[in-house]
């Protein structure tokens, strides 16, 4: 053997242990460089996501004073809804345009060359249907003068926002520069108006013609629907089969050929469960399209692989000697499994739950067939009802929002993504709160 | 169920919404439920049998097929409404900032097939630029995003553009001849297009086209005439043989790229969804589906025989064997 | 009575069974718990299982039995005339089941007595309209043996339902009874429970195993459509593929395997160094601060929806690649390529990766840390020869999610690689890959029974056999380089 | 072999709590144990003795059945607990454990706290009605595991915090903590100093009186000390058995007699 | 068996190897070891002893700076090793243990075959030029550690499937194999039975001669046995040190008289 005094000295480093030394920190490096890839990553990505969606989350209203004229709303003056409703938004944007015209004219701004119907586009479509129905629920409104926030057209609202300029309304057939021109008037005689919306979240999805109308409401609420069902499924079936196939099963080929199989079910394409949720839940099952409760069911076909494989693989990293000790005292495998190896497992877990749930939230592929990427614009009722009422989901309205013609979608679309990450850390806090808990080195 | 349930092509989807939208506003019923999920998927939806849990109106930007029908018959879905409310232009549009186009039909054919005629013989297609193929064109390198081949667009691209040019450069005749007079072999020829990577197939939606124009500023997109008119201020639109695309020179028939959009019912399911007659009949009216209605104002060629379309819808009539 | 009601009513009896069932085991040792077998608990949890479990059982069969027995018993009433042409027997019996169900809401709604109902005849009323106005839907007038078969059906179904209610709660007493009686102080309480468990662990893998079947049954009944109509050579063998309006296309599938395999391949280029390597340095080097705030920060990548990378390869990764890799290395100009979803994709999967490798590496026990330091190893030797190997396994479980999850994503291929079905070396060519190409074949607008629709089921399956393999490849070596510790 | 199973003293007058026949262990393919025969009496210290590897901890698993968990492991012969067959398919192996208790090589605290980590035994065999029954036992076992002391401040804190000897003393008094009828000790004093080893076989002799006490060693003089009776293992055979005294003075097999004389613990 | 085999070569002729001045240890709030000052000499074995809890092993730890894997542990004073502050900024703790080397309590071989754990220090230190050398070193370090005879036909098994006296061997064979200048051996033969350890004993004595020991037991007579030097710890303090013949027979302090008379084992 070699002597020992072949060793470095401590204090000087031989080339060999500077070589090392330089290795350990190289390694290190690459270490840091991953995790900064990682960061920069998500950085890029949300930065990118928050630039442009952020905006989302705040709208240009225009407020004028209406008058709600019952010549118009309410012929027989009998205040019956019934009657009432036949006066169709028609009418009311003629009301709406009335009450415009007459502001503008006492306001002093000057209309040039624009026809009322050019200055009407300054308003969102919305609105006259949001009067409706503020009226057909109150029908005492009518005769009085109301000053309500509508919402002003989506171009408009990108001129306050920066995304339309007066160069390219010249070349933009749905908004000119003179109506441009009119609503910075409108701004400076404080009619216009822009600041934070609530609508983007509670309201449902719209149009094509009234992006600055279109919210979140319907698809966050059918986010959760969907998210209550797979965590309340997949966590404790993907635990009990981890349990059974790594504590439980013989160790042979049938479950070599489980392992395989439940491997190989993560691989399998999302829209492949679509295709499956359509063949089993709605075909066979006789249920509901566009229904939370099959979307909740075939994302959590879709997380079990995941979670089962964390699971396996946590359940798997618990030393033998807990098992055994516990054994040793008496318990059985079950109470030794859930005494201990399962907390200790916890933290992978949790992790894949967490991994797990987030590719659920932000799945979209396998709903296309089960009906759920939809224009739903009625709220699903409070569950269980409402898990079988018609819905949309966040990464559905994002989907669809991207597919979009006008371009005020695409904010929209950054800020549902916006939603989305929220509703996923908030998802995700819970987990990760819980996984501190459990991490501990033996 | 008390909501209408509505699916299929997503070239319907956004007029479709926008009627839902506006039928849920004025009605006291629910407003419909509209999907997209592509023409097919929605016939076969319409067609896999009555009942709740199924469709009622299946939207689709090609006519019904036969295989379809059968699969509706065989289902018990015996009576279906085919109604026709409109039609969709389809532009070519490159950057705002970029040259002008006018284009033929040909110019299309030369640019794009695999293999065009030069000099009476069939070779393989030589063209570099716009300029190769025409002289009156900017000398641009040839880069086209065109509809993939899921997509119904790209049926008539093929039909009214890649074989109207190749008619019209000669070039069908060449191929007629050189395939021994067999007219499919020759009309396969016209749509065989180059794999160089001057035409790229899109399978995404017209906002991939307009994003990858965005990121290609040298490159002719495939759009529709509505999406086309919603992003005037980035794109801007060629001439085919001369005619701008718009909504008149389209129902005018002067611009040759459009074709019909459809939807299609099941009849047992009028009278029973509630709101199911309503809404159809709130689609094709002149409200709706009009020249000056929300539809036309979003882009839709408004159907000149609209009028005969709500008359047959108000009488539900049922449609007949596909000739 | 109502499924849900008797359900709730099982449950009723075995919550009572649960505290009956403790109390009877405390009683017969006088309340002290350690002259019994199991714990208290156990017992009541027992007769619990007893009273519920039976009943259930019989319950979810009879479900499923009443309707196969009543539609073998009604469809004799309806005459072969009856049956229209083209039609089947089985459209007729779900027109008797919707009639059936429709008599209910049109009896509550006009408020027919059940004999006014059961004088009702098809001939004299226009059961369709009445039905129709209760939301009951039906291809075609209702013929008086359809009616008649309904009736029956109806009534078949009201004397079945009560069997069940009676046969159901009978078995739940008797269940409650008999597990009370066996209560005994050396009953085997624990295991009786233990075992029911283990039939529900069971019962939750094998949810795993039903759903692979669901998908092959749901698959291979389209697939074998396709293939009646589309060459089983020319799929296989064939190296193009084209798809066709109007028929004619070709549908090889190798472009799109290549496609596949080759993004995936680039995308775990890029994620399982990164990932492994963030997991390393978050378990053994970074301060527990640091590694509780950037693992959650790290798995927030895998929760943004796939379309915001598709954007990003779109608009900013394509572009870039091409104008600083691809046209200066002559390599092509085009934006969208295997490299940019490839790289996209990769960083997507860093999570995948490097969470749960960093949850195996932190169980790996601190004494064999300590035995190479003790050796002098510096921590990236300890790390490289000692961690790694002992949690290899559970790595390469986590690889091999991330590669599934590469293999199933669309959003980013359609954006990143386009659309372009081509056989190709070069990593700056667009391409595509099998899922891309199933989704977008069945979503697009070719009519549903045609092969270039029907292909998707093809391809699915296809898809499903070649993952196989590679997980029952991944496993013969996860097997072979196993190192297990303790 | 030599049948040593002739009993003198008053050891005879206890009777066989364990017997074992015929016993033949295999590890997959290996032949760990080769045709042991043993008795273990009731109320006696047994010592099993042999050199490393030859199989001891191996025979020790066996008698409560904790080879069950090594998925190669296959036991062959029979081992009868009061004349029970304990490989029988009706024993239900946690009574058996509940039964036969074991203190493991290796200290293997849960990672819990100290007292979770003696309570666990006592609350699923449901030992105890309430806390206050509970907390004496923890305490009493941790006092007989001479332990009490130690921690008795930091009741809380998390068991594998300890020093090695200690968390060895709980897992001790882990054990009895469930009072079982039999404890199967694997080298329970390797890790312990001195007076902890002193004090822990105070405590395997006051054990004694209420159940057998089977102990694996290396230190002959810990045999010597606590055991009555003594069993040599060498190779996977049990060579020799019988009281201790007999052993260590007059063992009747060369082999155990060159094990004894090179001896130096 | 009190063969104490008191040495009588001249012990004070060795340079000390590591001087401890000092040394404080905390592990977080808690004060493990208080003030202790030891010298250690070359060629010589120091044992040392004390009760369980001691903070024998923390002080153990402290000589090759393991205590700095544990984020909690501080460590104040000083240790120089042949004079130059191993807890200086600029000392690789790595250099340090390769020239402390250590073996411990807990038996913990790599999950790896028998060879690759014996080859990975020498490996990992660029020791070898050939796989014949690295051969030589596994199968000497292996026949040092008195392991070779049991294992050389399956020098590719793993070393987890060991028994628990064989895995403490592979260890010590495996801590010998990078041929450390000092070795720290936290209780070595706790696991091992008489034979095994009295042939690690011998190999101790034989290291002897290349460089220093320390070692940490339980077993008085070991201490006596094996070691020149002893120190005794009791309560985290440095109660005695000096040579071992004079500490067992002659102990100063009286709490060392009170634990070695109280002895055992
Ligand atoms: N899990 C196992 N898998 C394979 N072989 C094993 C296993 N456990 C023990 N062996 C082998 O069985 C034999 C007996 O091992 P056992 O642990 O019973 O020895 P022992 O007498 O307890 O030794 P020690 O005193 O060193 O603990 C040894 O050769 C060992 O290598
Ligand atoms: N990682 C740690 N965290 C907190 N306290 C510790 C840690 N390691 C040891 N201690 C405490 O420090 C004290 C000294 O422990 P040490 O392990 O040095 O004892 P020892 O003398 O080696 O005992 P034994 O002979 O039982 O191994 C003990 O009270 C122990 O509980
Ligand atoms: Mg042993
Ligand atoms: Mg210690």
């Amino acid at each position: 053997m070699t002597d020992a005094t072949q060793h470095a000295s401590l204090l000087e480093a031989d080339p060999r242990t500077r070589r090392r030394n330089a290795a350990e920190m190289r390694f290190r490096l690459y270490g840091l460089i991953a995790v900064g890839i990682g960061i920069a990553a998500l950085i890029a990505l949300l930065t990118s996501v928050l630039g442009n969606g952020s905006s989302a989350f705040r709208q240009t209203f225009v407020e004028i004073p209406v008058l709600l004229d019952e010549a118009v709303l309410d012929k027989s003056g009998t205040r019956d809804v019934e009657v009432m409703k036949k006066v169709t938004t028609v009418g009311y944007t003629k009301l709406i345009q009335t009450a415009l015209m007459a502001e503008l004219a006492e306001k002093g701004i000057a209309l040039g060359e624009m026809t009322p119907k050019d200055v009407m586009g300054l308003m969102s479509k919305e609105a006259p249907a949001d009067l409706r129905k503020q009226v057909l629920e109150d029908p005492s409104l009518i005769g009085q003068t109301i000053t309500f926030p509508a919402f002003a057209n989506g171009r408009v609202d990108g001129f306050f926002k920066g995304r339309v300029s007066m160069e390219s309304a010249k070349l933009d057939s749905n908004i000119s520069p003179e109506q441009l021109q009119l609503a910075e008037a409108m701004k400076e005689a404080g009619l216009i108006s822009t600041r934070f919306n609530l609508g983007f979240l509670t309201m449902p999805d719209a149009s094509e013609l009234r992006p600055e109308a279109a919210g979140l409401g319907v698809a966050i609420l059918g986010s959760a629907y969907m998210m209550l069902i797979v965590l309340v499924l997949s966590l404790p079936i993907g635990v009990a089969a981890s349990i059974y196939l790594e504590e439980f099963a013989p160790k042979n080929r049938w479950t070599d050929l489980i392992e395989v199989n439940i491997a190989n079910l993560a691989a399998v394409p999302s829209i492949v469960f679509g295709i499956l949720g359509l063949a089993i839940f709605i075909n066979f099952a006789g249920m509901p399209q566009s229904a939370p409760l099959v979307g909740g069911l075939v994302l959590t076909l879709m997380t079990l692989p995941t979670i089962i494989i964390a699971t396996r693989a946590s359940l798997k990293a618990v030393p033998p000697s807990i098992r055994d000790a516990a054994l040793g005292v008496g318990a059985s495998k079950m109470q030794a499994i859930f005494h201990h190896v399962l907390p200790l497992a916890m933290p992978g877990i949790l992790t894949g739950t967490i991994i797990g749930l987030a590719h659920a939230l932000g799945e979209t592929a396998p709903l296309l067939l089960i009906g759920m990427v939809a224009f739903v614009r009625d709220y699903p009722s409070a569950p269980p009802e409402g898990f079988l009422d018609p819905a949309s989901a966040l990464p559905v309205q994002v989907y669809q929002w991207t597919q979009r013609a006008d371009p005020a979608f695409v904010e929209r679309a950054s800020g549902a993504i916006i939603v989305l990450l929220v509703f996923l850390l908030m998802m995700n806090a819970v987990a990760i709160v819980l996984r501190r808990r459990f991490e501990r080195r033996w | 169920r008390d909501n209408v349930q509505v699916a299929g092509s997503s070239t319907v989807l956004p007029y479709a919404t926008i009627v839902a939208e506006a039928f849920g506003e004025n009605f006291d019923f629910p407003t419909p439920v509209v999907e997209g999920g592509g023409s097919g998927a929605g016939r076969k939806k319409l067609c896999e049998g009555v009942g709740e849990n199924t469709i009622d109106v299946a939207n689709s930007s090609s006519r019904i097929k036969q295989s379809d029908i059968d699969l509706c018959t065989a289902n018990g879905v015996t009576e279906i409404m085919e109604v026709r409310f409109g039609y969709d232009g389809i532009v070519f549009a490159s950057d705002i900032n970029g040259p002008e186009f006018a284009y033929t039909p040909a110019d299309w054919f030369n640019a794009l097939a695999k293999d065009v005629v030069k000099d009476g013989k069939v070779v393989a297609n030589p063209h570099k630029t716009w300029a190769d193929v025409n002289a009156a064109l900017p000398a641009q390198n040839i880069l086209a995003f065109i509809p993939g081949t899921k997509h119904g667009t790209r049926e008539v691209f093929d039909e009214k553009v890649l074989v109207q040019g190749c008619e019209d450069s000669g070039a069908y005749e060449v191929f007629k001849t050189a395939n021994a007079g067999d007219e499919d072999k020759a009309h396969d020829a016209c749509m065989a297009l180059r794999t160089d990577g001057a035409s790229v197939d899109i399978d995404g939606d017209y906002t991939e086209t307009l994003a990858r124009i965005d990121a290609n500023k040298a490159a002719i997109g495939v759009f529709g005439l509505s999406f086309y008119q919603n992003n005037t201020d980035k794109l801007r639109v060629a001439t085919i043989n001369g005619i701008v695309p718009t909504v008149e020179s389209i129902a005018a028939g002067d611009y040759p790229v459009s074709r019909p959009l459809y939807f299609y019912v099941k009849k047992a399911h009028i009278g029973v969804i509630p709101g199911l007659k309503e809404y159809l009949e709130f689609f094709v009216s002149d409200d709706m589906a009009g020249p000056d209605g929300p539809l036309a104002a979003y882009g839709l060629v408004s159907d000149p025989e609209l009028a005969a379309t709500q008359e047959a819808v108000a009488n539900e009539v049922p449609m007949g064997p596909l000739n | 009575m109502s499924v849900g009601l008797l359900s709730l009513i099982v449950l009723g009896l075995a919550v009572l069974g649960f505290i009956l069932g403790r109390q009877r085991a405390l009683a017969a040792v006088k309340g002290d718990p350690r002259d019994l077998h199991s714990l208290p608990a156990y017992y009541g949890y027992s007769v619990a299982l007893f009273t519920a479990v039976p009943a259930l059982l019989v319950l979810a069969v009879w479900l499923f039995v009443q309707p196969i027995l009543l539609q073998s018993s009604v469809s004799a009433l309806i005459p072969a005339s009856d049956i229209a042409e083209g039609a089947s027997i089985d459209l007729v019996m779900s027109d008797v089941r919707r009639i059936a169900d429709g008599l209910d809401a049109v009896a509550a709604k006009a408020g027919l007595s059940p004999a006014a109902l059961e004088a009702m005849r098809a001939d004299m009323t226009d059961m369709r309209g009445r039905l129709a106005e209760v939301g009951v839907a039906l291809g075609a007038d209702v013929k008086p043996s359809a009616l008649e078969a309904a009736k029956a059906w109806r009534n078949g179904e009201a004397t079945g339902r009560l069997a069940m209610s009676g046969v159901v709660l009978v078995l739940a007493l008797i269940g409650l009874a008999i597990a009370l009686l066996r209560v005994k102080p050396e009953e085997r309480a624990r295991n009786i429970v233990e075992e029911f468990v283990k039939v529900l662990l069971i019962g939750c893998s094998l949810i795993a195993v039903a759903t692979t079947f669901g998908i092959v049954f749901s698959l291979v009944f389209e697939s074998w459509h396709f293939f009646k109509l589309y060459s089983f050579k020319d799929f296989f063998f064939s190296a193009t593929w084209n798809p066709q309006f109007r028929g004619g296309s070709s549908l090889g599938l190798w472009p799109l395997v290549w496609g596949t395999l080759y993004v995936s391949f680039i995308a775990l280029l890029v994620a399982v160094p990164v990932g492994v390597m963030a997991a390393i340095y978050l378990s053994e080097y970074a301060s527990p601060r640091m590694r509780t705030v950037a693992k959650p920060l790290l798995e927030v990548l895998a929760g943004i929806p796939s379309i915001v990378y598709g954007l990003f390869a779109l608009v900013t990764v394509g572009p870039l690649l091409r104008d600083y890799f691809a046209m200066p290395l002559g390599l092509g100009d085009s934006s969208s390529s295997v490299m940019t979803a490839g790289l996209v994709m990769g960083l997507m999967l860093i999570p995948y990766v490097s969470s749960l490798s960093d949850d195996i590496i932190n169980a790996v026990p601190q004494s064999l840390r300590d035995g190479s330091f003790g050796l002098g190893a510096t921590q990236s030797e300890t790390i490289k020869q000692v961690v790694i190997p002992a949690a290899l396994p559970g790595i390469v479980g986590a690889i091999l999610l991330a590669a599934s999850r590469a293999i199933g994503e669309t959003m980013i291929v359609v954006m990143g690689a386009g659309a372009a079905a081509q056989l190709s070396l070069n990593p700056f060519e667009a391409m595509t890959t099998v899922t891309v190409k199933i989704v977008s074949q069945l979503t697009g607008d070719t009519e549903f029974a045609s092969p270039e629709t029907l292909v998707a089921f093809a391809l699915g399956l296809t898809l499903f056999c070649l993952t196989l393999g590679l997980n029952v490849l991944a496993l013969v070596i996860v097997r072979k380089y196993r190192e297990q510790y303790e | 072999m030599n049948d040593m199973r002739i009993l003198e003293r008053d050891v005879s007058a206890n009777t066989a709590k364990i017997t074992a026949r015929g016993v033949q262990v295999y590890y997959g393919e290996s032949h760990a144990l080769k045709d042991v025969d043993v008795d273990i009496l009731s109320g006696t210290v047994t010592a099993f003795i042999g050199p490393s590897g030859c199989g001891k901890s191996t025979f020790l698993r066996c008698l409560n059945r904790m080879n069950d968990t090594i998925a190669i492991c296959k036991v062959k012969g029979e081992i009868r607990l009061d004349g029970a067959d304990i490989y029988d398919k009706r024993v239900d192996p946690v009574v058996l454990r509940a039964k036969v208790g074991m203190v493991f090589q290796k200290p293997n605290p849960f990672p819990k706290s100290i007292y979770d980590n003696v309570a666990y035994g006592p609350k699923i065999h449901g030992l105890t009605r309430s806390k206050t029954d509970l907390d004496e036992i923890v305490e009493s076992s941790l006092r007989k595991a001479a332990l009490w002391n130690e921690v008795k401040d930091r009741l809380h804190a998390p068991g594998t915090g300890l020093s090695g000897g200690q968390q060895q003393r709980l897992c001790i008094a882990r054990a009895i903590a469930t009072s079982p009828e039999v404890l199967l000790m694997d080298e329970p004093c390797s890790a312990l100093d001195p007076i902890a080893t002193a004090q822990v076989e105070e405590l395997i002799d006051e054990l004694r009186s209420q159940f057998s006490v089977v102990i694996v060693t290396h230190s002959m003089q810990q045999a010597a000390r606590v055991s009555q009776r003594t069993a040599f293992f060498h190779m996977g055979h049990l060579v020799e058995y019988g009281e201790t005294g007999q052993i260590f003075t007059n063992p009747k097999d060369p082999r155990t007699e060159s094990y004894i004389t090179g001896r130096i613990g």
